[in-house]
């Protein structure tokens, strides 16, 4: 750079008065957070506080009188066969969770931990793949498959073996869950345990841990919050599922977001039942993930 | 892949008529002020609010809501040939969803729906449906006398009969290794069929099968008979594999359930594709539906609309439509046009004496609705 | 940069070396004050650092010079131009920040034409200029390459060039060379200053790093909790601190808190807490002067160590040697004087002190080389 | 599960490692097989020549010619395409604008309203699908296919808005301040420098909702109308009313599609990651 170059133009602008300042200041915000706040104010809040109200309207469907407000609704939901809905669909939403767990961490572990480490990206992405398919037609996979005269037992009956009745079942609903929502509970596991620090396991070893004492002991705390968040992750994303059960799940295995559904676009049209059954759902999933904020982020040594 | 779900007579009644005015002064007097009760006026009111948002009101198109088989392309070709109208056919799988899309603004777009009966009833006495104007009907005389007034819509003022049927079973002799005749089968030979029949997703058909096998009428109100029925249905829940108004037609072909209840739409259609199938009417009865075309209030292009039902009343295309679609037409002079073949066909078109052991589905009082509604919850959800 | 050229630009109310100009600046974060009444002007052609602790508001006062931040009160000049209301992208400055900033979607290349596009230069000029920028901090080979393709020295040269580029009247140095190690940033520190001795431009640094400032500026502003300690050499700012702040932060020293007890204008009498007596010389730029209390600064490197009792009493203390540790070039001992105080003492090796631990010892400096610091 | 194995001066055993891993691989590469063995099969008899039968009938391309034949999958897969390109395209803007507005500003309520803007993330499709559908009847709005747009970009725009934070921060928090230093007026700041900088994400964010647009049943089935008829729709209302082999052939069509593109968004996640350390 030379040593006589001209020295740039300075324009100095005429100060803009208080109030003008002001308003520029409130322009960024509004030019970048209005236009998705009024968007998801008007389809996600309004929305939610509608079906707020409706709620309250016990035993209302289109079409009827309001009989004033109340919890009628939300009493409701105490019935037996109310009950037994939602325990069905927590007792699926849990059993896909574990079985997820236990499918996943192995493979977590593998591809964190153990795998060739130029490969671990690729074998991550293949295995996650699946994920970007068509639920439908993944859920619809298993219909083939495990239907009474499908692919298994095909399969099985070559082999000589006895048939499986599987179909229309719960076991199927655990099968296709669990298939639906394992590569969340991997990719989040091995999010975990790729941070997992290796030489604390080499100080456990140091001082005289066992292998399954060092996993125990180290490997299980320090990865802890990981498996709790992809546990909530796949409860969650269970607990609201209506297309593998409506799918596999058969005469027997009503959940609380089939019997929502069906409460709007089906034969009852109650939409006051299906209106506090959707509150009850939006504020148990809320409250979870509420938990997993405040308490996920804690030191792992807090949780052995 | 068959869709409908029928019935004789109106339902419900009681609980729809008194509905604007209470559900208006009731919200405008709750809490919420503009939006509840712009919710619930709307709710409440839709079809005649929306015909002035619709969209596609343009004289070219012609929106046809219905069940999924109720047309086909040779139809809509015709059609199109005839009048230069071009149809777009949009479906559903029963009339609560029909109905439920209406009220919500989906339907602003359909000048024609297919509701059955009872629907038919339901949607006059929500003030849905647009009366007919009988000036511009040309044939409405070829139907037969009992669907030129039906019970659901005297004087068919609103509605034109499409099509009717039975409701019955379809199951593969071989694969049953015995003839079906009748609901008492199940009961009969329950413990080895193991989820192995599909009933329909409707609580009148199923329950009103079962009462109707028990010797009571479809439509009973008693809550003994009722409890009886469901306790039957109890019984029978470990066969039952699904409670599935469409899509057993692959399961019962394949032999993945042994039996399914049906349609006559569909289970002739089945039964046309695959010979091995069979389908039976119960010999004790079964109902009687009839599903009709309606031009709802929304309609944007009314004078399709009318372009359709009038072309559907023509003799010639009703027949044609009872052969490749398997529609019992209501039209006489149509029916009087099909091949004897197709006159005789029992499943079609049922003897007299078995038609006259049928019922068709009457409305009940709000206090058995409810009641078939919480057993038909507990059933479906246990 | 030319000083001449910058002469034909309307000038108000300042004096015309000035570069940059603070006016008593305050600046308030969320009820915090960050910048107290910052006040001072900085040459042209100088090479002026600002030197502090962490959140001493130093970096502050460099984002409202560039203009990121305007001042709560108070007013920014630069050369002689109020630049009050004035965006930072219509500020002739240009920065070098501490993380770069580089914009890991363009090449070298691109990052340092950045400036020359948005200012729609002429694309031979735009040619002309990045090369020669390049070639000025050596990165032409490296022209091609993206940033995360590059170690951290040629990421800040490429920072370096990028504000140099534009020919800014004042470069904004933030902790330029914080992120590198220490054998490369020393390296750098040459290359800044052939850098600023060749350009001859503006140069504001702000650094925590004394031995940085000390070696790179003409001059320094220290700055203690949002305000301006003292401006001077960095001769000035190691030998004649103003304030204890500056004493104790710039460099090791040894302070005693005391009363001044006599004083005329060729010495002070010192007695600190504990009770030694000290005699000051006063300076002239030293504030100490007047009675009352005072901090006494001396240099480890000023202090002498003997087994024997010296001949002078002035500044002589009995101590007790507590720890050695041998530096290389230097010693470093740490003594407990019979009051209990602590003093750090650096010595050459070559005077190999033959003392045991635990051994006493005296210690002894010269009134010219201790001051007197108003507390 | 064994933990790593480890050099410590005990004697870890070669073999019982290699044990280990082996068994731990074998476990892994079963998973595999169970993730992909449905795709597969689906893929498998989409070349079957049978209606209904589970065994093999010999190979046919019977079903894809179908498949290419049915306009009413063409006109589902239209509905799915328009809705969620129209869909990501707005919540493309959106969402950056959300994400970059949220890094950037303090301002009362600003906790409420990331939270707000997390919702669609975590609540079940089916409690969002009843609220709009209730929402949209209540103020008399016509379904439509613009509704279920509307509806779809709720949630495109808080997976668009998430990983664009994600980068966000991850970012030099000075670039923006860099680009203003060299002269850059604020919008070219945003236009040359931030948002450039945020593409990678803004695009894989924008995968990841076309995705899931394409993908969703229950939002779209409640604010479908009109003739509005998206993919997944037809595919369900198909699976529930009996299938044809033509479904599976669809599958593999799709599968294949969502595979490239798939790969497309990991291969610019993976090219974002590499030039973010600056």
């Amino acid at each position: 750079m030379s040593t006589s170059t001209p020295t740039p133009s300075v324009v100095p602008a005429k100060t803009s008065p208080g109030w003008q300042r002001k308003l520029s200041h409130l322009v960024g915000p509004l030019v970048l957070l209005g236009p998705p706040g009024v968007w998801l104010l008007l389809l996600l809040v309004v929305p939610t506080l509608l079906i707020l109200q409706l709620s309250l309207i016990p035993g209302i469907r289109p079409g009827q009188p309001i009989d004033g407000f109340g919890l009628g609704n939300y009493l409701n939901i105490f019935q037996p066969v109310y009950l037994q809905v939602i325990w069905r669909s927590v007792f699926f939403a849990l059993g896909s969770t574990v079985l997820t767990l236990l499918l996943g961490f192995p493979v977590a572990y593998w591809i964190a931990l153990m795998a060739p480490k130029r490969w671990r990206n690729l074998l991550l992405v293949s295995f996650v793949l699946p994920l970007w398919t068509s639920s439908l037609l993944r859920a619809y996979a298993w219909i083939t498959i495990l239907r009474p005269t499908g692919v298994l037992n095909s399969f099985l009956s070559t082999l000589g073996l006895p048939t499986l009745d599987l179909l229309n079942r719960s076991g199927a609903v655990f099968i296709g869950m669990s298939y639906s929502f394992l590569p969340y509970m991997v990719l989040v596991l091995y999010a975990s345990l790729e941070k997992l620090d290796r030489r604390l396991l080499e100080a456990a070893a140091d001082l005289g841990a066992s292998a399954p004492q060092a996993f125990w002991k180290v490997t299980v705390p320090q990865t802890l919050p990981g498996i709790a968040a992809g546990c909530l992750l796949v409860f969650i994303a269970s607990l609201g599922d209506f297309v593998v059960p409506e799918l596999l799940g058969g005469a027997s295995s009503m959940t609380v977001s089939r019997l929502i559904y069906n409460q709007f676009l089906g034969a009852t049209r109650n939409w006051g039942l299906g209106s506090s059954l959707s509150m009850v759902l939006i504020l148990a999933v809320s409250i979870s993930i509420a938990l997993l904020i405040k308490y996920g982020d804690r030191d792992p040594e807090s949780f052995s | 892949m068959n869709t409908r779900r029928p019935r004789f007579y109106p339902g419900r009644s009681p609980r729809i008529a008194n509905t604007r005015r209470g559900f208006l002064q009731l919200s405008a007097a709750a809490l919420s002020g503009a939006v509840l009760s712009n919710c619930a006026r709307n709710l409440a009111d839709v079809s005649s609010e929306e015909s002035t948002s619709s969209a596609a009101a343009d004289g070219g198109t012609l929106n046809v809501y219905s069940w999924a088989n109720y047309s086909d392309q040779e139809l809509l070709d015709s059609f199109q040939a005839k009048t230069g109208i071009e149809v777009v056919v949009d479906t559903y799988d029963s009339n609560e969803t029909m109905l439920a899309k209406m009220q919500a603004g989906g339907g602003s777009a359909y000048s024609i729906i297919y509701p059955s009966d009872y629907m038919v009833t339901q949607m006059i006495e929500l003030d849905m449906l647009t009366p007919l104007d009988k000036s511009r009907l040309v044939g409405l005389e070829n139907l037969r006398s009992q669907w030129q007034d039906p019970v659901y819509d005297p004087g068919s003022a609103h509605s034109v009969a499409a099509t009717w049927g039975t409701t019955g079973f379809v199951y593969n002799p071989d694969n049953l290794g015995t003839t079906l005749t009748g609901w008492d089968y199940f009961w009969e030979n329950g413990g080895s069929l193991n989820r192995q029949i599909t009933l329909l997703n409707d609580v009148r058909e199923v329950m009103g099968g079962v009462l109707h096998s028990l010797g009571y009428s479809y439509n009973s109100e008693d809550p003994a008979e009722l409890e009886e029925a469901y306790n039957r249905l109890v019984e029978l829940k470990p066969a039952i594999a699904n409670f599935i108004t469409n899509g057993w037609e692959d399961q019962v072909s394949s032999g993945d359930v042994l039996v399914s209840m049906a349609y006559s739409v569909d289970a002739l259609s089945l039964v046309e594709e695959n010979p091995n199938m069979e389908y039976v009417i119960p010999e004790t009865g079964s109902s009687l539906w009839t599903d009709a075309m309606v031009i709802p209030k929304s309609a944007p292009n009314p004078d399709a609309a009318y372009e359709w039902l009038n072309f559907l009343l023509v003799p010639e295309n009703a027949a044609s439509l009872v052969g490749r679609l398997k529609f019992a037409t209501p039209n006489e002079v149509a029916y009087d046009q099909l091949s004897d073949e197709l006159k005789a066909d029992t499943k079609l078109f049922p003897p007299q004496d078995l038609l006259d052991r049928c019922e068709g589905i009457a409305p009940v009082s709000e206090e058995a609705t409810e009641l078939y509604d919480q057993y038909w919850t507990q059933l479906t959800s246990t | 940069m030319s000083q001449t050229a910058m002469q034909n630009r309307p000038v108000i109310e300042t004096d015309t070396r000035f570069d940059v100009e603070l006016r008593k600046i305050f600046k308030v974060f969320n009820g915090e004050t960050v910048v107290r009444g910052v006040d001072l002007g900085i040459w042209q052609g100088e090479f002026f650092s600002i030197l502090g602790p962490s959140g001493c508001g130093k970096t502050t006062t460099l984002r409202l010079i560039a203009g990121f931040e305007e001042p709560s009160a108070g007013e920014v000049l630069i050369r002689g131009k109020s630049m009050s209301g004035v965006p930072a992208y219509r500020r002739p400055v240009n920065t070098v920040f501490q993380s770069y900033a580089l914009f890991s979607h363009l090449s070298v290349w691109e990052n340092i034409a950045f400036g020359l596009r948005i200012k729609r230069q002429s694309k031979a000029e735009i040619q002309n200029r990045v090369q020669e920028a390049l070639r000025l901090v050596k990165m032409e080979q490296f022209a091609r390459r993206y940033p995360a393709q590059l170690s951290g020295g040629q990421q800040q040269r490429v920072a370096v060039a990028r504000a140099l580029v534009n020919r800014p009247t004042v470069v904004l140095l933030d902790e330029p060379l914080g992120a590198l190690d220490l054998k490369l940033r020393k390296e750098m520190q040459v290359e800044l200053s052939t850098l600023h001795k060749n350009l001859g431009v503006t140069f504001v640094m702000v650094t925590h790093d004394q031995e940085e400032a000390l070696s790179l500026s003409d001059r320094i502003a220290v700055m203690h909790d949002g305000r301006l300690e003292q401006i001077g050499t960095p001769n000035q700012i190691y030998d004649y601190p103003q304030t204890p702040f500056v004493a104790d932060f710039i460099g090791d020293t040894n302070l005693f808190k005391g009363q001044v007890e006599t004083t005329d204008y060729a010495m002070l009498q010192v007695r600190t807490d504990r009770g030694l007596k000290i005699l000051v010389k006063p300076t002239e730029s030293s504030n100490g002067s007047t009675p009352g209390q005072v901090v006494v600064s001396v240099r480890p490197e000023k202090i002498q160590l003997s087994l024997e009792k010296p001949s002078s009493p002035v500044n002589c203390f009995e101590g007790r040697l507590m720890h050695t540790m041998y530096l290389g070039t230097h010693v470093h001992y740490l003594v407990e004087l019979l009051s209990g105080d602590r003093l750090t003492v650096l010595q050459p090796n070559r005077a190999k002190l033959a003392a045991e631990p635990d051994s006493s010892l005296y210690i002894h400096w010269a009134e010219t080389d201790c001051l007197a610091l108003t507390a | 599960m064994p933990p790593l194995p480890v050099n410590s001066s005990k004697p870890t055993p070669k073999t019982t490692f290699s044990i280990r891993a082996s068994w731990l691989a074998a476990i892994s590469l079963a998973v595999f097989v169970f993730m992909y063995l449905p795709i597969l099969i689906l893929a498998f008899y989409s070349f079957n020549a049978s209606r209904f039968s589970a065994t093999w009938e010999g190979f046919s391309l019977r079903w894809y010619s179908t498949l290419f034949n049915d306009s009413r999958i063409f006109a589902a897969l239209q509905d799915s395409l328009a809705v969620a390109i129209l869909a990501v395209g707005v919540s493309a803007v959106l969402g950056t604008l959300m994400a970059v507005g949220l890094a950037r500003y303090r301002f009362w309520g600003k906790g409420l309203y990331r939270g707000v803007s997390y919702l669609p993330l975590i609540i079940p499709d089916i409690a969002i699908a009843v609220a709009t559908l209730v929402f949209l009847a209540s103020f008399a709005i016509p379904l439509n296919l613009w509704t279920i747009v509307a509806s779809h970009i709720v949630f495109c725009l808080a997976y668009v808005a998430v990983v664009v934070s994600t980068r966000l921060s991850g970012l030099n928090p000075h670039l923006e301040e860099a680009a203003l230093d060299l002269g850059a007026t604020p919008t070219q700041a945003f236009l040359k420098v931030l948002l450039p900088e945020l593409m990678p994400a803004i695009v894989s964010g924008c995968l990841l909702a076309f995705v899931l647009s394409m993908d969703d049943l229950l939002i779209s089935s409640f604010t479908a109308g009109g003739g509005a008829n998206t993919l997944p729709m037809e595919i369900f209302s198909r699976v529930r009313t009996g299938v044809k082999p033509d479904i599976n052939a669809l599958s593999v069509v799709l599968i294949l599609g969502s595979g490239v593109l798939a790969f497309v968004a990991e291969y610019i996640r993976y090219r974002g990651d590499q030039g973010r350390s600056v």
